[in-house]
């Protein structure tokens, strides 16, 4: 099947290059460990056999798109991706006609390990309900009707900890924290001009890294995806000192969905849930 | 300000209502503890999630932001923004070890100055119980 | 390197009697960039002010912290101040240590400390202060009076004479208020009518009001000197410019409904004016309850029997001006100011259960007397009791009701009932010498031009008895009212059996006036009366420029109160609206185009649609903030992740450092 | 008193109650509290009367010692609260005395002192409920089988059952209404009159019978006079006072009354179908049962 995938996406991307549809189409191909799937870029027909999609195609690809300065360009969007897309597309950082949507239906993908294939699911593909592109141009394979419901079972664990605890959780997690902001890099919804922690004036975040500091960049950063986050988990993935960045967003994730009902990126108009509001809703703020 | 004298409790005050409030309870020489420090802000929804997470991080023992009752705010609509705000923050907050009670958010009108003593006294009260934290 | 100077205000022994001011003034010598620290006395006075202005010379000082009141009273005093001494007006900073701190804290140490804090916060933030200027706006030279009794008549007819258009806006078919339902007026006993009428009357023809008789505001958008506000204008069923006020259709209409005017005790028509005086002196069709209305609203649907068709009022009008064609219309006005006097309802006294709950026909409220004792009421002027229309000669009056009890959450007095009363009981005797008057209340409160002198008549001259006490129960016993309670000074019950029983109902908001201020955004407290900028001296500014209140909308008041209340709010519109163009507060928002991402959350925000679209020379579209609609309050810099939108006087380095003043660093 | 079983077989949950009849009620009141379980009965309402209840201090207690006047409540209290079930007390004195302590207990010293003063950790974990708002409960259909047609009922409520309305929390204080209604469901048809929650004279009556016969008679002579068939109450204080003196306001005041005092339990058992002896209507002292007959009701 994904066999099939890397056959039907070759096809398109020529189609689509050479019939000037497109100047890029951003895929994936197979990395230098000859295993794992790397992002491709590829402006010429000619190259299209490089393309490939099979369960280590982990890289959410939308995030390049904002760096093509709105060139008509392809991309291979996953379930998740497909809601980045959506997010972004809301947040007005992409124009919907400049770009074609190559959805695929996602089997889920497979953890990271160099030079060797995995065989175990990312955690968020275990728990995803979102297995069909929201969006596309061309959706590949068979879209999946039946979602299983959430499951927030690791936040749970959490909150069953005492206050203490939790925080002597996070002390140890984010002292590990290098400050490298691969987490920043990889998210689709992280593209400020200049991030908060980098700014110096104000200066939310002291420079040095520390843990009251390294808490702070991690807290905001969670927060500033509150009811944004898409559940992608690239930001974890990423990560080099492995901190469970995706407790963070999960429980924003868990918070939204209970307080405000709603699930980020689902549509390519939706309002954020932080940037509007009810005049009724009891939120258990002041009452 | 120094944490001898108990916890270290920092207040976000909307200017229309709750600053007023705070006058009130002034001028109507209803005292509570001295522990809270105000900041006044023209509004409740000014004020950033990020500079309430700032507070906790440089070891303030509690936050209190009060703004207008909904429907009474200056702005129109302010206050409805900060309540979707802090109800995750203080989710949040909580998940990271920083306890729900030690971030509170209360509406206190222009008139209302003997409740803001008595919410400023109860905090205390409450946080003096709960001991102080360590700046992180 | 700034040079800032701190002064700290001991306010008398306000602030100097709890805070160490001269600790504090020490502690203040040693905070960064403060080359001047010193004490004043009174700061707001002259030689206070004047201290400041030299220490800014002699200290070449270009920012200021002043330690004293709430900057809430007295910022824009000191504003001044330093704007005359040569220092940009915000590059001032104040510490309240008063209200925040020694009104509030008794022990002087942790006064002291605290004030110390609030200091130091008052100095890193001052030091980020950056000097702004006030841009100029236009206005439109127009006031909207909310509420056509007497209050807003009298800021009508004042705006007007001052050469300004009016347009007075009232709920009611005519203007006149609860002033035009009274029959005589305390101290003086002249007749309320024969001073209202005439005012009403100047109200019709002065060139420069315009009076929108039977319409209710709507919405309210924009901000001082631009207000443009949505009016609900009422079907009327009536051309006004045909009809001419003849009567032939309210005398020819069939339908009768209990006269609102004359609070149900008496009867009005479908077509009708509220009272012989009204004005406008044109009827309106209720179309609730006029015949014709109601058929045609059976035709549409022909559900159930055919109510019978009327249109006799349109058979007698000699000029053709019953128009049915006519139905509700929203205009848009502009306004620069807007004055709210909508005055107030008196307590509903049904949820007195001892009082017989509103189920007694011969316990009425006293504004219901009042339509009794008026020459032009239901009576014509003869008081008889609603049940049997018989002359009452034992009328016992109760004071307080809707007043002075926590029972009813009406802790407040309500001002003019003892007043009231007493001329109710004067009045009684002169229409028939035979009542006797019996008189429970708490206290007499009588403060007022000749107001103690007149109550005394009530009670030396007509013989009425004053009980101090309540009452703890009434009950109908053979076709009169027996009334148990309470003499407290001769600590014995009392049993009186009355022919009437008069209720001093309170004064309560009117039912709309907390909607009124929600849409005008302007404070009111727990009973819905409108809360002033301040108690004292500033009795009819509201917290939102441009918007001003006057009259029983405030608090209980009596009508000289309420006539020199609404001048005054006519006075403050005038001085709005005879400038010729507005100063905009610069504290607003700002967009740094070099951080815009342009994801336009700041509009989802903005409250003011101050959210404008602007190219960047790279042609990326971003945020701008029109800053003369902006009015400062700082969704959209919370809304910004990328920190591209601060809010000037309330940056994020500004709270920063006032946090990181506070704990940390 | 044996456990009176409902017979209907449908038990509807939250219709158990614990029962404290009250001293009075197995004495000179004895007809309210058989027409009280009676009814009950009928209605499908379960009631469990406390094994060990003793006095709530009445009229006595406090205005002698407080904490006595707290104490002896507080044990029944503790029974009730150890059942688990809400109580039921007809008595409106007792009803009273019962809540009083229930609100003092509030207050912790006091709960303290109380405690040690019966050895027992006393709580304020138990709701007490008068018999007439569970009795009109407008969830509880009334199977009538004589409605009281044409039977004009005066409801005298008196001092205690809805006063102090922040102890009591029960209807309105100054004009409540749940008897009315109750007597509209039976068919019966209240007047509308102003003593209902008037003082009766209550104990007063053995110092100073003169002040109970004024308050009373004023009572009465008022019922009479916006044509009450009957008045009905919810207290034996107040039966008493309103019941017995009557031939004593006839002496003093000229007025022949002869206006029956029922139980509200008693024109309920009538319109649920008992007979007059089952209900003791044969015990006042102001025999009801010829105005009864005229009325075409036994």
């Amino acid at each position: 099947m994904e066999t099939e995938y890397t056959k039907q996406i070759r096809d398109k991307a020529r189609e689509l290059l050479e019939n000037g549809t497109v100047e890029c189409v951003i895929g994936y191909e197979t990395g230098t460990d000859g295993i794992n799937a790397r992002p491709a870029f590829i402006y010429d027909p000619a190259d299209v056999e490089r393309l490939v999609f099979d369960n280590t195609c982990s890289h959410n690809l939308v995030k390049y798109l904002l760096n093509m300065k709105g060139k008509p360009t392809a991309v291979v969007v996953k379930g998740c991706d497909s809601r980045a897309l959506n997010l972004l597309l809301a947040e007005k950082q992409l124009q919907r006609d400049n770009i074609y949507v190559i959805g695929v239906v996602c089997p889920g993908v497979v953890e990271w390990g160099w030079n060797k294939q995995s065989d175990k699911l990312q955690k968020r593909c275990v728990l995803c309900r979102q297995h069909t592109p929201l969006i596309h141009d061309i959706l590949l394979g068979e879209p999946v009707t039946e979602e299983p419901p959430p499951d927030f079972t690791d936040v749970a664990e959490m909150e069953a900890m005492s206050s203490e605890e939790r925080a002597a959780f996070w002390q140890e997690q984010v002292e590990r924290c290098i400050r490298c902001y691969a987490c920043r890099q990889a998210c689709p919804g992280c593209y400020c001009i200049d991030c908060f922690v980098e700014q110096l004036d104000p200066e939310w975040v002291g420079i040095r890294i520390a843990p009251g500091e390294n808490l702070m960049w991690n807290t905001i950063r969670a927060f500033h995806l509150a009811g944004r986050c898409v559940a992608c988990n690239e930001c974890e993935r990423v990560c080099p000192v492995n901190i469970p960045l995706s407790l963070l967003n999960r429980k924003l994730e868990q918070e939204v969905l209970d307080l405000f009902d709603y699930r980020p990126g689902m549509s390519e108009d939706a309002i954020a849930p932080l940037i509007t509001f009810k005049k009724d809703e009891k939120l258990g703020i002041g009452e | 300000m120094s944490a001898d004298n108990g916890p270290r409790i920092i207040g976000f005050l909307c200017n229309w209502c709750s600053y007023a409030g705070a006058d009130m309870a002034g001028t109507s020489r209803i005292s509570y503890p001295s522990n809270i420090r105000i900041i006044r802000v023209p509004c409740s929804g000014r004020v950033d999630p990020m500079i309430i997470v700032k507070c906790f991080q440089e070891g303030a023992d509690a936050v209190l932001v009060a703004g207008c009752h909904p429907g009474d705010c200056h702005y129109n609509e302010g206050n409805y923004y900060s309540r979707r705000h802090f109800a995750l923050l203080r989710e949040l907050l909580d998940f990271m070890g920083i306890d729900k009670e030690r971030f509170r958010v209360e509406w206190v009108s222009a008139s209302e100055g003997k409740r803001f003593s008595q919410i400023v006294s109860r905090f205390t009260e409450d946080m003096k119980k709960m001991g102080s934290r360590e700046a992180v | 390197m700034s040079r800032i100077g701190v002064f700290i205000c001991h306010c008398g022994t306000n602030i100097g009697g709890v805070v160490n001011v001269p600790e504090v003034v020490e502690a203040a010598r040693h905070m960064p960039l403060v080359v001047f620290a010193d004490e004043n006395k009174y700061t707001c006075s002259e030689v206070g002010q004047a201290s400041i202005r030299n220490a800014i010379a002699e200290h070449k000082l270009d920012r200021v912290v002043i330690a004293s009141c709430s900057p809430r009273m007295h910022e824009n005093t000191f504003r001044r101040t330093v704007a005359a001494a040569g220092i940009n007006p915000y590059l001032l900073e104040m510490a309240n240590i008063r209200e925040h701190c020694s009104w509030v804290h008794s022990d002087s140490r942790d006064a002291t400390s605290k004030a110390i804090d609030l200091v130091r916060m008052a100095v890193s933030k001052v030091a980020r202060h950056e000097a702004l200027f006030p841009r100029q706006i236009g206005l439109t030279k127009r006031a909207l009076i909310i509420g056509g009794g007497v209050t807003g008549i009298q800021a009508a007819l004042d705006i007007a004479a001052a050469g300004h258009e009016v347009v007075l806006v009232e709920k009611e078919p005519s203007i006149g208020g609860r002033m035009a339902q009274l029959d005589k007026t305390f101290p003086t006993l002249d007749c309320s009518a024969c001073i209202l009428t005439p005012k009403m009357v100047d109200v019709a023809q002065h060139p420069n009001i315009t009076l929108l008789s039977y319409s209710e505001v709507v919405d309210v958008r924009g901000f001082v000197g631009n207000f443009e506000v949505d009016i609900l204008r009422k079907a009327k069923m009536v051309d006004y410019d045909k009809c001419t006020g003849c009567g032939l259709c309210w005398q020819a209409c069939p339908e009768k409904i209990p006269s609102e005017f004359n609070l149900g005790l008496g009867y009005r028509t479908a077509i009708y004016i509220p009272f012989a005086q009204a004005v406008p002196n044109k009827p309106v069709i209720d179309i609730a309850n006029c015949r014709y209305e109601n058929y045609r609203r059976w035709k549409e649907t022909e559900q159930g029997p055919e109510p019978p068709q009327c249109r006799i009022c349109e058979g007698v009008c000699p000029t053709e001006a019953i128009d049915r064609t006519q139905r509700d219309e929203i205009i848009t006005e502009k306004f620069g100011a807007i004055i709210v006097t909508t005055g107030f309802k008196t307590f509903d006294h049904s949820v007195y259960g001892e009082y017989g709950s509103g189920k007694y026909p011969d316990v009425i409220s006293s504004l219901q007397l009042e339509r009794l004792m008026s020459a032009a009421g239901p009576t014509e002027g003869e008081v008889l009791r609603p049940s049997d229309g018989a002359h009452p000669r034992s009328v016992v009056f109760i004071q307080c009701v809707g007043s002075r009890d926590d029972k009813v959450n009406r802790p407040y007095c309500s001002k003019v009932c003892c007043m009231y009363t007493a001329k109710h009981a004067i009045m009684l005797k002169e229409h028939d010498p035979d009542v006797q008057c019996y008189v429970f209340y708490i206290d007499i409160r009588a403060g007022g031009k000749d107001f103690e002198e007149f109550a005394r008549r009530a009670q030396d001259e007509t013989g009425a008895l004053y009980l101090r006490g309540r009452v703890s129960q009434i009950y109908q016993k053979d076709g009169k009212l027996v009334v148990l309670g309470e003499d407290s000074l001769m600590g014995r019950p009392v049993e009186i059996t009355a022919d009437l029983v008069v209720l001093a109902t309170g004064m309560e908001a009117s039912e709309n006036a907390a909607e009124v201020a929600q849409k005008l955004n302007i404070s009111y407290n727990a009973y819905n009366f409108l809360i002033e900028a301040h108690p004292k001296l500033r009795p009819v500014e509201t917290q939102t420029d441009g918007i001003f209140i006057a009259g029983a909308a405030v608090g209980p008041r009596d009508i000289p109160d309420c006539v020199a209340h609404g001048s005054a709010a006519a006075v403050k519109a005038v001085a709005l609206l005879s400038q010729d163009s507005l100063t905009t507060d610069p504290l607003t928002s700002v967009v740094d185009p070099m951080k815009c991402v342009g994801c336009f959350a700041c509009r989802e925000v903005c409250p003011f649609n101050a959210v404008e679209e602007q190219t960047t020379r790279d042609g990326r579209i971003i945020a701008s903030i029109n800053e003369s609609v902006c009015k400062g309050c700082g969704l959209c810099v919370v809304a910004c992740r990328p920190g591209a939108i601060n809010l000037r006087g309330f940056t994020n380095q500004q709270l920063l450092s006032e946090v990181l003043t506070l704990v940390g660093r | 008193m044996a456990q009176v079983k409902p017979d209907t077989g449908k038990q509807e949950p939250g219709r158990i109650y614990s029962y404290y009849p009250g001293c009075s009620q197995l004495a000179t009141a004895e007809e309210y509290d058989v027409s009280a379980r009676l009814v009950s009965r009928k209605l499908g309402i379960e009631l469990r009367e406390l094994e060990n209840w003793i006095c709530c201090g009445a009229s006595a207690a406090h205005s002698t010692d407080h904490l006595l006047s707290l104490a002896l409540p507080a044990n029944t209290l503790k029974q009730a609260e150890e059942k688990g079930l809400p109580l039921a007390v007809p008595c409106a004195m007792c009803f009273s005395r019962l809540k009083f302590a229930l609100h003092e207990l509030e207050n912790k010293d006091t709960r303290e002192l109380v405690s040690r003063a019966i050895g027992k950790d006393v709580s304020t974990d138990v709701t007490v409920e008068p018999m007439l708002k569970i009795l009109a409960d407008d969830d509880i259909a009334i199977p009538l089988e004589k409605p009281l047609a044409g039977l004009k009922v005066a409801c005298y409520y008196g001092c205690l059952l809805v006063r102090p309305p922040e102890v009591v929390n029960f209807d309105d204080a100054e004009n409540p209404q749940t008897m009315e209604r109750l007597m509209q469901k039976l068919g019966a048809e209240p007047v509308e009159w102003g003593l209902k929650t008037s003082c009766c004279g209550a104990g007063v009556a053995f110092p100073r019978l003169d002040v109970v016969l004024k308050l009373s008679y004023r009572i009465l002579s008022l019922a009479k006079e916006r044509g009450a068939d009957c008045v009905a109450v919810a207290c034996p204080m107040c039966h008493a006072n309103l019941d017995m003196y009557q031939k004593d306001m006839k002496a003093k005041y000229g007025q022949k009354l002869d206006l029956p005092v029922l139980y509200f339990t008693q024109l309920m058992g009538l319109a649920l179908g008992f007979s007059p002896r089952e209900l003791l209507l044969n015990r006042h002292i102001t025999n009801p049962l010829p105005m009864l007959r005229r009325k075409g009701l036994i």
